[in-house]
């Protein structure tokens, strides 16, 4: 299940309900992300989080085909926000629910590293000094590359040059 | 055709969308974006360093090379920055 | 910080509790474990969890410790439950807070991986048959490998033949 | 020298607790095993096969060379089994 919602949400309640999904789940692993208030030495005051109508909800639901293709999972579930944030809000919750850790560990991460790189969001910091776009690093395209590639066809062509296929484990 | 800018491509173009009609022979994102630069104005600078730029055809993201036709939604932005900044 | 408890917790007050801690927190790695009904395709009606008090204490706080040695963490959470549980109930929570998201997910799936080979706590699984005790698993112990081992004097020494120097990434 | 056995080997053992005061040269984990078998009866059944049994001094981890003394607590155990079955 994915979500795309400007409002904050309740990371107790969207988790006690994957888990409400049957007692063959044995774990389930989340990921939360926050608003900092300090970005590579920037004092943020504030975020803002733009995103693509029809794009955005189309690739969180790739990824999350592409997760239930890769392992044996129970429930994912992806929520992101967008417009104006402050230091201390949630940003993005990822879950997955599987019979094993091992499976929902991987899934929860492999969904937040593809995120990062291919869900149509883009932040713009508040300081100091005004607003800036924040600039895609490069690090979280080596952390994308973690994962074997994510095929055409399967959560879509990839428009940055093809990754090399480096299996996590 | 339906052209998207998004983020600071959207700044630099300074609008978020425009309809354009391309001639027949503009059949790919490559030749689309040659055609936009040829216009001028501010969407053209938009596209002037393609490095820092990304293309999704009919929401999907893709490669220069591929085709592009009338009634497409094409649209134009940095590399994305969504999740969390950790 | 560690609990041992008989009694369920919440998981959303624990998050919040523990992203509460300060607005440099990017992101929370949580892991939620649960009593599955079926385990190795025995139908299981409840589990009960025995403990030694005071070691369980003392190695989960070790294994805290040594979380924070190998990753810049802000927060840190284990609840362990002891007692008799039945499918669906929840079992153990980790979580771990930093900076950055990596740090999270590893520190995680560390306490987790290390959790279930070092923390002394023993299941019996009631089944239709009667009771019968948990036999531990050869793959726990190859996921604790996955990290490099916990050094004498880190996190103690260990009983188990030493594993191989397996660093994770 | 306190004794503790949890979950099956308490079960096997009949007891989950007894005081013992070995002779000084039980001087380390290999020492008391082999003491507490000679003595017999359900602990040394317990004890039987030492690839089930782990070992903690003064709650710790500890291998079978681990040094034991007067006023230790020795605790014998099968390996753990904590966390989800997942």
């Amino acid at each position: 299940m994915i979500r795309v919602q400007r409002e904050d949400f309740s990371v107790g309640a969207e988790i006690d309900r994957l888990c409400a999904g049957g007692s063959a789940v044995g774990g389930v692993a989340v990921f939360i992300g926050l608003v900092r208030d300090v970005n590579d030495d920037r004092a943020v005051q504030a975020m803002i989080l733009e995103h693509y109508p029809g794009m955005t909800e189309r690739e969180l639901d790739r990824l999350e085909q592409e997760a239930r293709r890769r392992w044996p999972l129970q429930e994912v579930l992806i929520i992101h926000r967008f417009g104006r944030l402050v230091p201390s809000d949630r940003i993005v919750l990822v879950a997955a629910t599987s019979a094993h850790r091992d499976a929902a560990f991987d899934a929860c991460r492999f969904l937040i590293d593809w995120l990062k790189t291919r869900a149509p969001f883009w932040k713009q910091e508040e300081t100091g000094q005004g607003r800036q776009w924040v600039v895609a690093r490069e690090s979280d395209a080596d952390a994308a590359a973690r994962w074997s590639p994510i095929a055409p066809g399967g959560a879509g062509a990839d428009s940055r040059p093809s990754v090399a296929q480096a299996p996590r484990r | 055709m339906h052209i998207l800018y998004f983020a600071s491509l959207r700044e630099k173009a300074g609008l978020a969308s425009e309809e354009v009609a391309p001639p027949a022979e503009v059949a790919d994102v490559d030749a689309l974006v040659a055609w936009l630069r040829d216009r001028g104005g501010k969407p053209a600078e938009a596209l002037a360093d393609l490095r820092f730029v990304r293309v999704a055809v009919n929401q999907e993201h893709v490669s220069l090379r591929h085709p592009v036709r009338a009634g497409d939604e094409v649209a134009f932005f940095p590399p994305v920055t969504g999740g969390t900044n950790g």
